[in-house]
């Protein structure tokens, strides 16, 4: 058991109030949110609450399920890592109305949502920043790639993935941000309805995307096909590090040789290894333990503080950043 | 006078991928009476009465309703030309209600809504109309005994008011008193201008009913002819294109020792303080009601069912099966009643049916030698002659009879010492019947000891040396084969 | 006469009904509702929260859509089918739904309607499939669930269509009464009527139980059988608007693994997926079971991958205890 | 029929078996195949790469696990019964299998063994289920689904176990040949072998056509049930070992979704799911016709979202071809 609900270790200060706080993940399917999971855990169970994690199993109808038991519970606070942005929003409003504050952890929500605020790395801006690297290594040189992605329909990927295209053309192009927003939106439109999408003058082709469920052994499974269907390729892009990993053996398997890899977002300890070994290009951090730290933080100047928590601004980010080989040793310790 | 016919059915000719069911078969009924339809197991008695009813297409061939060509595509064509059948296998929906299976082809038709007031009103009308009042409408149709069911599928028929009504074997699982109740009911259908088919195996039934008797075999139209001109033995004779002399072959009894003792037997819902034995050689027939209990003992001494008290002594040790595979490992086999249910796996080819019990013999360390098989269920089907195309042909493509002796098969295959035979020719051809006899008799001749469970008291009376007849549960007595007569087992089984 | 059968027997002791024999039929009868019963004991005496106005409401709230999937999901097996496609029927039906009203500024009454027709249209086609061209409802549903929740990544590109608030939530909202929940009520009453009263809903029993007899009655089976699919499709796609209407989001990935939690639903409700054994109501209060199982493990915190091992010894508890009250037939 | 006269003559005419016949006969029995060799066909034709070595070699790595998951189900199938807890099961075998070899340090062999082993535990849970407790295959089974997955997770906690190279992997490496091939061939030869050649498989299909019939016959039919649940358990886990060897890491997600393809392998390849039907190399032919279907869109690049509407109209596809050429006669 990683994510039950013994929170309170009983070494709060004394005096302290025991809170209540719940926790909704939307799954616990995979290492990133296990992790999270434990250093809500962790940094809550330090203060003395009491949390009680709640699994969503990914199926947004459970997410909405037990952000009401939250609320009939009577929680006097509510974290949140959404499934969906706007199919969050009902809920938090309820919780809203229920007088319960909800702080969105590591996924955005929303228009609408009356949230205390989102402690998250920006995948948006992770996936930019590591394109805008990329683009930078590979300067004028053609990108030829295929991309693994997570599961259809997931928001948190389809912004990855756009993200790291925006940097891409706006770093190979040198285009306003904005602009390369609006391209890589339509390259991604592209890619979904053709199955492969280029940007000529960015020279930059995905010519192929696989969906490898986040998963190292689907990762795999998800490459190989792609890696066969094109030879020649520069790169494998990726939703994150897992599906990478997977991709890596059967870029192995083919004989391929000198493949960039190169992950929007995420930052898998395994991940840092391999980018010191210089076998791994680069990853976007999203460190769970720093959205962690900062989420439990702005609930305990809160239900602690009393600080009103309609003050805070809508998003509250962890510094977003591209991990590579120059910068790693940063942010090794923050990996999971 | 022109004849006026009811029912016209010219060169109808009907293909089972390569098997040829009919070929070029006519039957002509006239208005208002009573026509029997006679020939072996799978001489297509079924298959032309399905064509009529539109369940199966014919492929060549014509048919006249009321002297009308008839475009025959689906049953609901034929019920609305006032046609109707009651099938061999009961066609019954077992989770839905007695009333709601009489009247269901009405129900698609009622409009949206069922009044459950009237419907099981008037299904009891029905039920009293064929005298059965004591069957409940709301009761669930798969809860009821066969011989009650048969009665509904009757029933559901007759509530269509059809002018033209087929019968096909109603009277197999009817008892004696059911039966005469049955054609009573027939005799009044034709005299109030129903024109009906019928067909049976029990030859005297149709001797005493029909008008005409239009006769196939192997698929192929034979004769039609005036019942009043013909007799049994002839009848038989063009059914099965030779003499039957003997319809129960002679035995050479050599009874040996005691095989099998029971004592106080108690199983079930029914069973109680039943004993007797049998010995080696010997042909012990169980007569009694439908009902009274037979299957239900011999089920408990098989293992199948739990015995609530009493002792079997088998070969002078007190055995307990607790399942068959016990007793037939100890040389004790059963012919369930039910070939269909019970019996046999219709799905699957002739050789892995006739080898199912007896895989010991073809097999070493788990794996069967096929051409070994193969050859052990040749030789074995031929010494019991067995018609079939080939082995690895499905159960379910054979008629009747052969189905009956593939199961037989399957326990001469087993190699009992004592066998138990729950109505072996039920449902079997006048032939067939024959051939089945000379099976028993065989086995009883090799010392096998031998049970014969059946309702049909001239089968107890010709085959056995002796019989015992059960009562609501309890022996109610024995009759040596000196005293066999029909008279003696009807005092035994009704208790007079 | 020398073929004469002996006769019936008359005097067989009748079984006696007594009222013992009339509480173990009771129990037996009503099973699936006591075990649920029991459920809702359990669960009020295990937490505070369970019995409180609040969870009672967002029960009502969580299970009326798998509820409406079951309902349908239960006429196809009572007529001895099993549909895999209601998860992603739902899905067309959230997609459709929120891309009516969002893209094309559909009033919520229109578009709900409309998503159900969609949503009936895969219902034919599997019915179709099954009736028509003979394939086994489980491989002929199994490719629409393919097909449909494809078509709903296809029309929404993946991306889940947002709804303003005051479109499709009005359902959800209690103005008067939640109208989804009754909504799910009135389905639940109109589904049981059906089954008993209707010709639809008995011939659909019938089917599952022999359809070769039902068909020789001269009924039109294959219509039937198709319908069956139809009404599952529709239910499921009205489910799927129902959990639109709730995120008022409509996504293609809604109702994934719903297909089982309907059939473990009706099965526990003591359907037999060899088709003519099932009912309406009971296939809700397994629902239910279902449901409470879930929404009593989260009262009480349980972890998460714990409550999959717990919740699989439910079912099988369940079930089981269905199976003990109801042995009586022996079938050998 | 010609030949039902009564009497002792051996010679009796047979049918006469000509040319016509014979090949729609062989046309009827291998249409599996047929329509697999039509698909390589197609797929050579449409892409350069199809017939790329090394696309064959990925195409016979990744299909070993679930062909080893189809025969598995087939055996279950064919007995009547049906198996959705393969996919957890495999997750099980990875799992498993990972954390003794990377946390026991043990060497590979035993831990395949023990995690085939593990696995046989949940196959012989829901065998008992069925066979003992009189539990619908598809609820049983669905529980062991729900539990093997919990398992999964609670013994990894949610993260996916990491192997070192040199340590499983070897089975997926080729020295000689790819061991993972070899296993998946030979077991492909041994079932096969079994199915047809030994009392146990023959039983198994008997049991799927009659099981009161095999019963009265003197089978003890349980033990035989209960069995086919343990051999797809064990093929189940064999293949997750499979799957954590090829990626080095053993994850409590593997497999989800698998049952659904298994039992779909198994009714392309002509299997009824009401049992008595079915042959193991027909299932590994169905298996393969669907990862073929999967890889040859991959390599053409057909977009995703539409990859599962074609999928899902192949898979119906190729069960109508199956219907139309063994369509002999309906029974109404
Ligand atoms: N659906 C079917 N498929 C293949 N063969 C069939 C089918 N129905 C009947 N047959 C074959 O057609 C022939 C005629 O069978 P039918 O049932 O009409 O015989 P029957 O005269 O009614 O026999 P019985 O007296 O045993 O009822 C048999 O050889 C039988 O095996
Ligand atoms: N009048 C009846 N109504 C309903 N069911 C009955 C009736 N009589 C007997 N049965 C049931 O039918 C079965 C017949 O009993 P059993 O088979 O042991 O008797 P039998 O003498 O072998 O009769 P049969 O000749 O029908 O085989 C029993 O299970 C009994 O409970
Ligand atoms: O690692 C990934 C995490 O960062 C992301 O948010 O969702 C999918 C995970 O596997
Ligand atoms: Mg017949
Ligand atoms: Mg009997």
């Amino acid at each position: 058991g990683c994510n039950s609900s013994e929170g309170s270790s009983g070494d709060g200060k004394s005096g302290n109030e025991k809170f209540k706080v719940g926790f909704a993940i939307k799954t616990q399917d995979s290492p990133y949110f296990v992790s999270l999971v434990d250093a809500v855990k962790e940094y809550a169970g330090a203060k003395g609450w009491d949390l009680t994690v709640l699994d969503a199993n990914g199926d947004t109808t459970k997410e909405a399920e037990n952000m009401e038991t939250f609320i009939a519970q009577g929680m006097d606070l509510i974290f949140l890592d959404s499934i969906e942005p706007d199919a969050a929003v009902p809920s938090i409003n309820k919780a809203a109305e229920a007088g319960i504050g909800v702080i969105n952890l590591d996924s955005g929500v929303g228009e609408g949502a009356k949230d205390i605020t989102t402690v998250y790395s920006d995948n948006k801006q992770n996936g930019r920043l590591v394109g805008l690297t990329y683009a930078e290594k590979m300067a004028d040189k053609e990108i030829k790639s295929i991309i693994l992605s997570g599961a259809k329909g997931n928001v948190a990927g389809m912004e990855r993935r756009t993200g790291l295209f925006a940097g891409i053309i706006e770093g190979k192009t040198g285009i306003t941000e904005e602009e390369a927003w609006k391209q890589a939106e339509a390259f991604d439109k592209e890619l979904t309805s053709k199955g492969k999408a280029t940007h000529a003058e960015a020279k930059f082709t995905v010519a192929g995307q696989g969906w490898g469920n986040w998963t190292e052994e689907e990762g795999l499974k998800a490459s190989e096909d792609l890696i066969t269907a094109n030879p020649g390729l520069t790169t494998v892009l990726g939703e994150n590090d897992h599906m990478l990993f997977g991709a890596m053996t059967a870029l192995k398997n083919s004989g391929a040789e000198g493949v960039d890899i190169v992950a929007a977002a995420d930052g898998a300890k395994a991940a840092y290894d391999l980018i010191k070994e210089d076998k791994y290009y680069a990853t976007g951090e999203n460190s769970p333990y720093k959205v962690a730290e900062l989420g439990v933080k702005i609930a305990e100047e809160i239900l602690v503080d009393g600080k009103d928590m309609w003050s805070y601004e809508d998003i509250t980010l962890t510094k977003p950043a591209a991990v590579t080989k120059e910068n790693v040793d940063e942010y090794y310790e923050f990996g999971f | 006078m022109q004849k006026e016919y009811a029912v016209q059915m010219k060169n109808i000719t009907k293909h089972f991928g390569g098997v040829k069911a009919l070929t070029d078969v006519s039957l002509n009924v006239e208005k208002g009476e009573i026509h029997a339809l006679i020939g072996e197991n799978g001489a297509g008695k079924s298959t032309l009465m399905k064509i009529l009813a539109g369940a199966y297409q014919n492929d060549k061939g014509q048919i006249l309703i009321n002297g009308k060509e008839a475009k025959i595509t689906s049953p609901k064509d034929v019920i609305n030309l006032g046609v109707s059948v009651i099938y061999q296998e009961f066609m019954l929906a077992p989770d839905l209600t007695v009333a709601e299976n009489i009247f269901i082809d009405k129900l698609a038709d009622s409009g949206m809504l069922i009044n459950w007031k009237m419907l099981k009103k008037r299904a009891k009308e029905e039920l009293k109309k064929l005298g059965f009042d004591d069957i409940d409408p709301e009761e669930k149709v798969g809860s009821l005994s066969v011989a009650y069911q048969q009665i509904v599928e009757i029933c559901k028929c007759l509530a269509r008011e059809s002018n033209v009504l087929v019968f096909d074997e109603p009277t197999a699982v009817l008892t004696f008193s059911e039966t005469q109740k049955l054609l009573s009911i027939i005799n009044n259908l034709k005299n109030n201008g129903v024109s009906i088919i019928y067909i049976s195996h029990r030859l005297e039934e149709l001797l005493e009913i029909s008008d005409h008797i239009t006769v196939l075999k192997d698929g192929k139209y034979v004769d039609t002819v005036v019942t009043s001109s013909i007799n049994k033995e002839e009848l038989v004779s063009m059914m099965v294109g030779r003499e039957i002399t003997q319809l129960f072959p002679e035995r050479k009894t050599k009874i040996g020792k005691e095989i099998l003792k029971v004592d106080n037997l108690s199983a079930g819902n029914l069973v109680k303080d039943v004993s007797f034995s049998i010995k080696s050689g010997e042909v012990v027939g169980f007569s009694g009601l439908v009902g009274s209990g037979r299957t239900e003992a011999m089920r408990a001494i098989f293992g199948v069912d739990k015995k609530k008290s009493g002792k079997v002594i088998y070969f002078g040790e007190e055995v307990n099966f607790k399942d068959p595979k016990e007793a037939i490992n100890k040389g004790f086999g059963l012919l369930p009643e039910d070939r269909k249910k019970q019996g046999l796996l219709l799905e699957q080819s002739i050789r892995m049916n006739t080898t199912i019990a007896s895989m010991f013999k073809i097999k070493k360390f788990g794996v069967i030698n096929h051409n070994k098989e193969k050859e052990y269920v040749e030789d074995l089907l031929a010494s019991i002659a067995t018609k079939y195309g080939s082995m690895e042909d499905n159960v379910n493509s054979l008629s009747g009879g052969n189905q009956q002796k593939v199961a037989l098969a399957k326990w001469l295959s087993a190699d009992c010492k004592c066998l138990v035979f729950d109505e072996p020719t039920r449902g079997v051809d006048v032939g067939a019947k024959t051939e089945i006899y000379k099976i028993i008799n065989q086995l009883a001749e090799e010392g096998v000891g031998v049970i014969v469970i059946s309702s049909e008291m001239s089968e107890i009376i010709g085959m056995c040396d002796r019989a015992i007849v059960m009562r609501q549960g309890l022996i109610a007595g024995e009759v040596d084969k000196s005293e066999l007569t029909e008279n003696n087992l009807i005092k035994l089984a009704m208790g007079v | 006469m020398a073929n004469m059968e002996l006769g019936y027997d008359k005097n067989l002791p009748k079984e006696k009904k007594n009222k013992k024999l009339n509480f173990k039929q009771f129990l037996i009868d009503n099973n699936t509702y006591i075990i649920l019963v029991l459920l809702i004991i359990i669960s009020s005496m295990l937490t505070d929260t369970f019995l409180t106005s609040m969870n009672l409401r967002n029960i009502a709230l969580q299970q009326a859509a798998p509820i409406l999937v079951a309902i349908g999901m239960l006429f196809v097996i009572v007529a001895g089918g099993i549909d895999l496609s209601v998860g992603s029927v739902m899905a067309v039906g959230a997609t459709v739904s929120a891309i009516l009203i969002s893209d094309m500024g559909m009033n919520y009454l229109p578009a709900m309607f409309l998503a159900v027709v969609i949503g009936i249209i895969f219902g034919l086609f599997t019915g179709i499939l099954v009736a028509y061209a003979g394939m086994q409802g489980f491989v002929a549903s199994l490719a629409t669930m393919t097909i449909a929740r494809g078509v709903s990544f296809v029309i929404t590109g993946g991306r889940p269509v947002k709804l303003e608030s005051g479109t499709l939530d009005t359902i959800v909202s209690k103005e008067f009464f939640y109208p989804i929940i009754l909504i799910a009520i009135v389905l639940i009453v109109v589904f049981a009527f059906v089954q008993k009263y209707t010709s639809w809903g008995r011939i659909a029993i019938a089917i599952g139980s022999n359809p070769t007899a039902v068909q020789l009655a001269g009924i039109r089976t294959k219509r039937y059988i198709m319908s069956t699919y139809a009404v599952s499709a529709a239910l499921a796609a009205l489910a799927g608007v129902f959990i639109a209407a709730r995120s008022s989001t409509g996504s293609a990935t809604v109702g994934m693994g719903q297909e089982l939690d309907a059939i473990a639903a009706c099965v526990i409700g003591g359907a037999s997926l060899a088709g003519g054994k099932g009912f309406v109501v009971k296939a809700v209060a397994g629902g239910l079971i279902l449901g409470l199982i879930g929404n009593i493990m989260n009262l009480m915190a349980v972890p998460s991958y714990p409550q999959d091992i717990i919740k699989g010894f439910i079912i099988i508890a369940a079930v089981l205890l269905g199976i003990l009250t109801n042995k009586s037939e022996k079938t050998v």
